[in-house]
């Protein structure tokens, strides 16, 4: 229990810690965002009342007279009670609103890849690590150019190729927009088809960094004692490498799981954007592009928090799965 | 000549589960002497703070309570600057005391230069080579330039040795120095061990769970039980009379091809029966309060 | 590079590679000299993928024209005198790989650089001091850890003015996002290197605590700040495109994601203008690549585990192979002539 | 091409037409025609009382409006309206209507954006007048272009803030159906106008021009208005697409001209200015930075070739040199005492003829246009040096004036006029450290400034204001605060087997632009499906 | 000493490491193991005690290969040729007949699963008819006999003392009961009271069930205490192979004599040695050529 106890004390302080970044940031760098912000709200023909100044000097920190710690509490006011500020590209919209129209698109393209990716490349790793010193091993710098390449890269290269000059894919878009969208079967085949793409994309570049860190530790845990004795006592190869080998190999990876959603939310952020792929990448870009800094927070802190979360979900997870961790410390 | 009194010691680990905060007391008012030209051995199973004491001794530790006084001849205690140059440590294991990134000389050397033993590289290196040599390290010049992978586990626990000895320490902490080694090789570093005792007038304390060599190459013994003093004499009074029930257990754990057999005929004994309240010191030939130290005397058997 | 988890088993790797060293009968090698790989097919490709494509971006900017000259014949393949052809607006592609190349890998190397000193400060000197020190750096760490990178560093871009968005403030954004894995990894390995006795032994000789940590632990973990070093200068390359890519890049610099950017914009690909768009995505995975392997290289050392596997890779064959050739031609085959036991001095036992 | 599964909106549909508009990034609802993050509505659901075509010198088209007529002194606009046109919802669309939606604007600053501060007055159902303190000719054609909103609905919302998810309007078009990928309007059946023959008109969200581009590519939208891949040969690349373009942006070097308002560097000298514009070869730069879609441009502002006649014969080169002539740049400089240093760039008083162009990060045609210009300028002896900043930092350097040049378009008015051009950036330069308006020059010629004035006074069709715009000429062609480049062309590219009655050349009948809402909603309702 | 009927016979065994000098870690050698005995096995650390136990199992990996030899299971159902055996028939063979308890048995269970899971598939694999019942049954009887509280079964390895798991391993290793138990080092890395706890129960068990052990350490002390008989292994070579009490009386191997020679007494004379008393000089002198030597 107090492991557990432990973990999500240690979350709490992550998210603190986020939230606490969230607010310096601005206020750390030079220049005035709220001018900015407001210059660009008056420009759009916005209006600036005083109590809109405020709120977004609050937000973004300003020149605000009060002592910075009211500001902060404030601001963590605002911030529980789910109050991100009003979006300027998309004024009058809330941020909060702005983003949840995207969240599910990223959580469900960047969630399913990461998932397929890990679940492959982990396979593959175990597979290629059970027989190590064999052709298998001639995959891994395929593997290492695989996870070296920039994902856009990648991305606009697959869709010239599968896309452009083959015409499997759509270019770009989440679904066919003549489809609502629903639990209808219409439109997820069509979410299928026009996400695959993207989802590849996202596979291919990471599945590599997975194959390579099970294949590592599939290899050492092959000479560990364990794998000798279950060798000794006659057990199938294939019960070794599922029971044995690959359930201890995993272990590693199922603890950067929830980290490399962090990676892969970064890389999905530019490769939604070459996409055209309503995701959260894209309104980040959008929001930097436009100098929209309330929904650059949100969208920042939005995926801060999914990380975390899948973070906390991961480690509450590992916990079950490897027994030693409960008991350390 | 330096010679070393521990009153009292007690140390207190904190254990952190979780939110919840055990104590364990490791050493449990533990009190030692150590004179020169002695060699005093620490035996007792794992876990029962010999480490912890020799820990302690070397100031990798603090005590929760107690002392540890470090008396020069005329009996004034070494000031802390000098300490380091009084009292010196053997390690457990010969492969992981030495780094192995540096030669042989640099581990020599280092102690010598930071206790200002050698001023010049010249009579630094000099003194490396002679400390080699009396750890029976020969050629020196050939061992110093090495790396300890190149050196058999015997000769790295020579070097370890010479290292101890480089800044001029009296008193020598020998943390099972030969456990880890190969039974071919134990007798000629415990030899040569004894033999520097001898010859620098040294004040030893040999940390060792093996009852035959403790008997072999101390000239005390105290058995240590989960943190407590349980049993002290002379060597041959402790391994050939034990008196507490934790010195007779473990003085039949020790193999005796003597008696083949002995094994299965006698039956086991409940460890948590032992207790370790009691202590019985064999130079005053009677039972004390173990946790109390060597000063009140409680009751006779 | 997305798999940051698997920390190296902590070991003595020195002592084991120099076994190692010692079993294939060559001579054992001098301190530094252990922290090198072995030379392996895949280092060598390694060594040449970045041995190269640095010296391209070294040399490269002088051997080749003015990136920027202007010509009128606008895009154009690759000819005899545009190796690289030319971009829209006719400027030498090669001239410009050759200081985008430059650009990369400034901000890679220094990337590297800060990001492990960060790391080791917080990973080393933390696990070093323990307890209070300790925790603190830790937790400090694993909330970095946990605080998504890139989109902080596309916030924080997006908030610098793009006048002091210079090469340095990338560098440093991007250095201040990566450096939590490492530390945490450094750290795992000082706390295993710390507690070995050789350590303690230094300390019991008196040795001032810095001493400690840069002569006796520093040089011990030199191969895992090797590859942190190496997979920072991976992510570096790969972040630094990433944001010049969506244009938040360091300004008036011009580096191989700038370089993508303008491809991209100048619809490199639709036009099928292949020599203008694949060369700096190529030189980032084959850069990527080399340091990737020359990391596998330095994982064998760090672990091991690994490079015994590899090492014997042609032994064990050639064991199975004798093994399998005994079991056809039946054991009765001729005893294999036994090796001369060496000598042995009886005089020295009774 | 050979994407048979159909893309982003179904393009086989041949009744619906889809459009990007290069808004990048999802779409969020809000169709207030007042917001300034409206998506839509303008035009298409929303009228206004008169269209106004930018691309060509002619009359007000009407829309709601049926005819307008100022009084002789320009205080005093009459409008008449339309008779029997109805609100989507089945009300009808009265003068109340009208006066209500001005009296809102002018009620509410926040969405007062042309500055209106006249009096509306319904005078009967089909009559408004509008009074002004002063005369107000010039300002017509930016209220006319008001959307016109119902009273009934609107009298109870805050139309800063209301994002009017629903909107009623009287256009062509009602909104049928929204998605923050995608929204659709379908034709209005009972619209006072007939009901449009092109039936749903669907706006796609795409990540930018690439994404246009690739979605042209595609076959995926009918009609977007950005670069595409090899212009020139659209139709011969994609059979199915045209490729359109209109000259309406004036590339300009802006200058921070004047000494006298605090500016510094070699720019403020005339001759500097005069030699870089003499300097340039616009072929060149044409074909390297615009991809051949600029057109020349007049010196005298007056937009090429629609606005020709507001030229007069005093202007002795109407139109920019397309080939450089070094020679006249080194007479300009050399008479304005300049001479060529060792290095071959000219100096005066020991100050070297370098110039730094502030541009933008991103705008990579600006870039390359900028990098063109330096290698050409170098020829004629100047330094030119790029000085890539962020939209911000570089609307800031404007603003006060703390820059040398900065690459940069101006803007037309509401009208076709010349006017509003020398209004916007010609008149009352402000010293440095002011903020300027549109004026980033700080160009201050009280001439102009004057004749600017008397042209406000004047009915456009008052054959006095010619005087004026020579005067104006004169003086802006010779101080030159604004160096001109080329007219920047806006490319549409729209699918001519899809849908007929695009605007042409010999058929101007609104600017094609999918983002210039009015004039988008115009060309909706002039297409046909082809088949 | 009991019926001289062999369950174990090696012949003529040669282990390879073909490394890039090959090394030769056992040496022709030839080994008898008769039912119900128990075998020591010493030497100094390196002199192939291990590789000869894995390749009576085959457990050896590249590079390891038997270059030369035979080894021979006499059981019940007469004799196997172990190293004729193929994938299948070795796995079945192996715990059936022969079951190991390896060096630093602390890491040889599976640190993510429970015991009970662990003993269930050896259980499985070669009983795949065994009922849920049996299992259980089977498994708390084994724990009982070493001495483990059968509730123990739903623990981790990592919540049992080091002498636990031992004694796990040795209970998963008479699981099967099979005629044959390699006992490699069992008790090296523990404390001499637990070590001796685990030795009594092994030479109860084997009393009880009759099984033969071969029992490899470097102290010959314990092995003097405890085998029937004892080789002694020098390079690779099984230098001398007796007795246990015809060793300790009467060594025939310098090597042997000199190992003995290691070992003080514990209640002999002061400065007495097991052997020998060896004084300090001339032990030195042998350490340090033993030492140059290697
Ligand atoms: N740093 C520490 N923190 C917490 N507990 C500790 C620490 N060091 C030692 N202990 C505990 O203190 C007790 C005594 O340990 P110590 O190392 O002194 O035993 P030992 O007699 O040397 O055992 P061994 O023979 O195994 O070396 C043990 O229970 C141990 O777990
Ligand atoms: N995988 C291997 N590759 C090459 N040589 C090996 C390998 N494993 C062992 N050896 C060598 O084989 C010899 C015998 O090793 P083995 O492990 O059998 O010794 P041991 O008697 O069990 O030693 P210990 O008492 O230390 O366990 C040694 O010289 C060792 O170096
Ligand atoms: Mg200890
Ligand atoms: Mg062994």
């Amino acid at each position: 229990m107090s492991y557990f106890l432990r973990k999500i004390g240690f979350y709490a302080i992550a998210l603190w810690a986020a939230l606490t970044l969230n607010f310096a940031i601005p206020r750390m760098l030079p220049g005035n965002p709220v001018d900015i912000l407001l210059a660009k709200l008056q420009q759009r023909g916005g209006a600036v009342s005083p109590e809109t100044r405020k709120a977004y000097a609050l937000l973004l920190g300003g020149d605000d007279s009060r002592p910075l710690w009211t500001q902060y509490w404030d601001y963590l006011g605002n911030m529980f009670r789910g109050d991100l500020g009003v979006s300027v590209s998309y004024y009058p919209a809330p941020v909060s609103e702005v983003i949840s129209q995207s969240i599910p698109w990223t959580v469900v393209l960047v969630g399913l890849s990461t998932i397929i990716a890990a679940v492959l490349g982990v396979a593959l790793g175990a597979f290629v690590g059970w027989k190590p010193g064999t052709w298998l091993d001639s995959l891994i710098p395929a593997t290492t150019l695989l996870a070296a390449v920039p994902y856009f890269w990648l991305a606009l290269l697959l869709t010239y190729l599968l896309a452009r000059v083959l015409g499997w894919f759509p270019m770009q878009g989440g679904y066919d927009v003549v489809l609502t969208p629903g639990w209808n079967w219409e439109f997820i085949a069509s979410a299928i088809q026009y996400g695959f793409l993207p989802a590849l994309t996202i596979v291919l570049a990471s599945i590599g960094g997975w194959l390579l860190g099970m294949r590592n530790m599939m290899v050492s845990t092959l000479s560990e004692d364990y794998i000798l004795t279950a060798e000794a006592k006659g057990l199938t190869p294939r019960k070794i490498l599922r029971s044995y080998a690959s359930r201890n190999a995993v272990l590693p990876s199922v603890a950067g799981f929830a980290l490399s959603l962090g990676f892969v939310v970064t890389g999905s952020v530019i490769t939604e954007q070459v996409f055209s792929y309503p995701g959260i990448g894209n309104r980040l870009l959008g929001a930097v592009q436009n100098n929209d800094y309330a929904l650059m927070q949100g969208v920042f802190l939005f995926i801060t928090l999914a990380v975390l979360g899948a973070n906390l979900v991961v480690d509450l997870l590992y916990g079950v799965i490897d027994p030693r961790t409960r008991a350390r410390n | 000549m330096t010679s070393v009194k521990i009153t009292d010691l007690v140390k207190d680990y904190t254990l952190r589960s979780g939110l919840k905060r055990t104590r364990l007391r490791a050493v449990d008012h533990v009190s030692l002497e150590l004179a020169p030209g002695r060699t005093v051995a620490l035996v007792g199973e794992s876990g029962s703070g010999k480490s912890t004491i020799a820990k302690i001794l070397t100031r990798m530790e603090r005590p929760t309570s107690g002392t540890v006084e470090v008396l020069l001849d005329d009996g004034t205690p070494v000031s802390n600057g000098h300490y380091r140059r009084e009292v010196q440590m053997v390690f457990q294991d010969p492969f992981a005391s030495l780094n192995p990134f540096h030669s042989i000389e640099h581990h020599i050397a280092r102690p010598l230069k930071i206790h200002g033993r050698t001023k010049t590289q010249d009579e630094t290196r000099k003194r490396v080579l002679e400390m080699l040599e009396r750890v029976n390290l020969t050629p020196a010049e050939a061992i110093a330039p090495r790396r300890p992978h190149e050196l058999s586990g015997g000769q790295r626990q020579r070097v370890a040795i010479a290292r101890a000895l480089a800044p001029g320490a009296q008193v020598l902490i020998a943390d099972e120095p030969v456990s880890m080694l190969d039974v071919s090789i134990r007798l000629g570093v415990l030899n040569l061990l004894g033999r520097l005792q001898r010859e620098d007038r040294l004040a030893v304390l040999y940390i060792t769970h093996d009852l035959a060599t403790a008997r072999h190459f101390s000239d005390e013994i105290v058995v240590l039980y989960r943190g407590r003093v349980v049993e002290r004499g002379p060597s041959d009074a402790v391994i050939l009379d034990p008196h507490h029930d934790y010195t007779k257990l473990l003085a039949l754990a020790a193999p005796d091809p003597e008696r083949p057999g002995r094994v299965t005929s006698e039956a086991a004994v409940d460890r948590k029966a032992i207790d370790n309240s009691t202590c019985y010191d064999h130079f005053a030939g009677e039972w004390r309060e173990a946790a109390a130290g060597t000063r009140t005397a409680v009751r006779a058997d | 590079m997305t798999n940051p988890s698997t920390a190296p088993a902590a070991g003595d790797n020195a002592e084991l590679l120099a076994e190692a060293a010692a079993e294939t009968g060559r001579a054992p090698r001098s301190g530094w000299r252990m922290l090198l790989p072995t030379m392996t097919p895949w280092l060598a490709v390694g060594l040449i993928l970045v041995g190269g494509i640095t010296l391209f971006g070294l040399v490269g900017p002088y051997l080749v024209g003015d990136p920027t000259e202007i010509r009128d014949q606008g895009l154009t393949a690759p000819t005899g005198e545009f190796i690289l052809g030319t971009t829209q607006t006719g400027q030498d592609v090669m001239a410009q790989l050759a200081y985008a190349t430059r650009g990369s890998l400034q901000i890679g190397f220094i990337v590297g650089v800060l990001a492990t000193i960060l790391s080791a400060f917080f990973g080393i000197y933390g696990a070093y001091r323990g307890r209070i020190v300790d925790e603190a750096f830790s937790l400090f760490t694993n909330v970095a850890l946990v605080i998504p990178g890139l989109p902080l560093v596309i916030v924080i871009s997006g908030f610098v003015p793009r006048e002091s968005r210079g090469l340095w403030t990338i560098a440093l954004v991007l250095a201040i996002t990566s450096w939590a894995g490492s530390a945490r990894v450094l750290r795992a390995q000082t706390l295993s290197v710390r507690n070995r006795d050789y350590v303690a032994a230094s300390q019991v000789s008196g040795e001032r605590p810095w001493r400690v940590i840069v002569v006796e632990i520093l040089p011990n973990l030199l191969p895992v700040i090797a590859s942190q070093f190496v997979f920072a200068v991976i992510s570096a390359l790969l972040g630094e495109a990433g944001l010049s890519f969506i244009g938040l890049g360091a300004s008036n610099s011009s580096t191989l994601g700038t370089m993508l950017f303008y491809a991209q914009n100048g619809f490199a690909l639709p036009l099928g203008a292949w020599w203008w768009f694949v060369p700096p995505g190529l030189v980032i995975a084959l850069f990527g690549m080399g340091l990737a392997l020359i990391n596998f290289s330095i994982d064998e050392i760090i672990n091991p585990k690994l490079k015994n596997t590899r090492l014997h890779r042609k032994r064990a064959r050639r064991a199975l192979r004798l093994e399998r050739e005994l079991a056809r031609t039946g054991r009765k085959a001729p005893r294999q002539a036994p090796r001369k036991a060496a000598p042995r001095n009886e005089e020295t036992v009774r | 091409t050979g994407c048979s599964s159909g893309g982003s909106g179904g393009s086989g549909d041949p009744s619906t037409l889809i459009a990007y508009t290069g808004q990048a990034g999802d779409y969020q609802i809000n169709f207030n025609p007042f917001s300034p993050t409206r998506i839509g509505a303008l035009g298409t659901i929303y009228e206004s009382l008169f269209f106004y075509n930018k691309a060509e010198v002619a009359e007000p088209v009407p829309l709601l409006g049926t005819e307008q007529a100022w009084n002789e002194d320009g205080t005093e606009l009459s409008v008449t309206l339309r008779e029997g046109v109805e609100w989507s919802d089945g009300e009808a669309f009265t003068a109340d209507d009208v006066a209500f939606t001005f009296g809102m604007i002018k009620d509410n600053p926040a969405i007062n954006n042309g500055g209106f501060d006249g009096e509306v007055v319904a005078v009967d159902d089909t009559h408004v007048t509008f009074t002004f303190a002063a005369p107000a000719f010039v300002k017509g054609p930016d209220f006319m272009s008001t959307p016109i909103v119902p009273e009934h609905l609107w009298k109870d919302v805050n139309p800063a803030e209301d994002v009017n998810e629903e909107p009623v309007g009287t256009g062509a078009y009602l909104l049928d159906d929204f998605k923050p990928q995608a929204f659709t309007y379908k034709s209005n059946p009972d619209y006072w106008g007939g009901e449009p023959k092109v039936k749903q008109i669907r706006f796609l969200a795409l990540s930018g021009n690439q994404a246009g581009a690739d979605a042209i590519a595609a076959g995926t939208i009918d009609w977007q208005t950005g670069p595409i891949p090899d212009i020139q040969n659209t139709h011969e690349n994609f059979p199915n697409y045209d490729a359109y373009t209109q000259w309406q942006n004036q590339m300009v070097l802006s200058t921070c001209a004047s000494a006298e308002q605090g500016c510094e560097g070699p720019q403020t000298d005339p001759a500097v200015r005069r030699a870089l514009y003499y300097a340039m070869d616009r072929t060149q730069l044409n074909s390297l930075a615009f991809m051949d879609t600029a057109s020349d441009m007049s010196p005298t502002f007056a937009l090429t070739p629609s606005q020709d006649e507001y030229v007069g014969a005093s202007i002795a080169e109407p139109t920019v040199p397309m080939e450089p002539n070094a020679a006249e740049a080194a007479s300009i400089l050399e008479g304005a005492g300049w001479a060529k240093g060792d290095d071959g760039i000219y100096a005066k008083d020991g100050e070297r003829l370098s110039l730094t162009v502030e541009v933008v990060t991103g705008w990579t045609d600006y870039i390359t246009a900028v990098d063109t210009i330096a290698s050409q300028a170098k020829e004629a002896g100047i330094e030119v040096k790029a000085a890539q900043s962020s939209w911000n930092e570089w609307t800031e350097k404007k603003g006060s004036g703390t820059f040398q040049l900065a690459i940069d378009s101006l803007w037309q008015g509401p009208a076709p006029d010349p006017y509003y051009v020398y209004n916007y950036f010609f008149v009352s330069g402000v010293p440095v450290g002011e903020t300027a308006g549109n004026n980033y020059s700080r160009y201050a010629n009280p001439v102009v400034d004057e004749a600017v004035a008397n042209l406000a006074l004047l009915s456009p069709e008052d054959p006095a204001r010619q005087a004026q715009f020579d005067v104006i000429h004169t003086e802006i062609v010779r101080d030159m605060p604004f160096i001109p480049i080329l007219t920047g062309g806006t490319t549409s590219v729209w699918n001519t087997a899809k849908f007929t009655g695009w605007p042409s050349d010999d058929d101007l009948y609104a600017f094609p632009a999918v983002w210039s809402a009015w004039d988008a909603a115009e060309i909706f309702k002039h297409l046909e499906p082809a088949s | 000493m009991k019926t001289a009927e062999p369950v174990l016979t090696v012949e003529d065994l040669t282990v390879v490491y073909e490394t890039e000098e090959p090394i030769t870690a056992v040496k022709n050698a030839d080994l008898t193991l008769h039912r119900g005995e128990i075998l020591g096995l010493a030497g100094e650390s390196g002199c192939g005690k291990t590789t000869l136990a894995y390749a009576v199992n085959r457990l050896h990996r590249p590079p390891a290969r038997i270059a030369s030899g035979r080894i021979t299971f006499h059981g019940d159902e007469g004799d196997i040729d172990i190293l004729a055996l193929e994938d299948a028939g070795l796995r079945a063979f192996r715990w059936e007949r022969l079951s190991m308890v390896f060096q630093g048995a602390m890491n040889a269970l599976n640190p993510v699963t429970t015991v009970r899971a662990q003993l269930k598939d050896t259980l499985l694999a070669h009983r795949p008819r065994m009922s849920r019942k049996e299992i259980r049954d089977r498994s708390e009887d084994v724990l009982t006999r070493v001495g483990v509280d059968p509730r123990r079964l739903a623990s981790y390895p990592h919540e049992l003392s080091g002498g636990m798991r031992q004694r796990v391993m040795i209970a998963m290793a008479m699981l099967l009961e099979p005629q044959i138990m390699i006992m490699d080092e069992p008790t090296t890395a523990l404390d001499v009271v637990v070590q001796r706890d685990i030795l009594r129960e092994i030479v109860r068990l084997r009393d009880e069930l009759d099984f033969a052990v071969i029992f490899i350490t470097h102290d010959l002390p314990l092995l003097l205490e405890i085998s029937d008989r004892i080789a002694v292994m020098l390079e690779g070579e099984i230098v001398e192979l007796e007795a246990a009490d015809r060793l300790y009386r009467d060594a025939r191997h310098p090597y042997t004599r000199k190992l003995l020679g290691s070992f003080p007494s514990l209640s002999g004379e002061r400065g007495a040695f097991i052997r020998t008393g060896i004084d300090e000089t001339s032990a030195d002198e042998t350490t340090e050529t033993a030492e140059e030597r290697a």
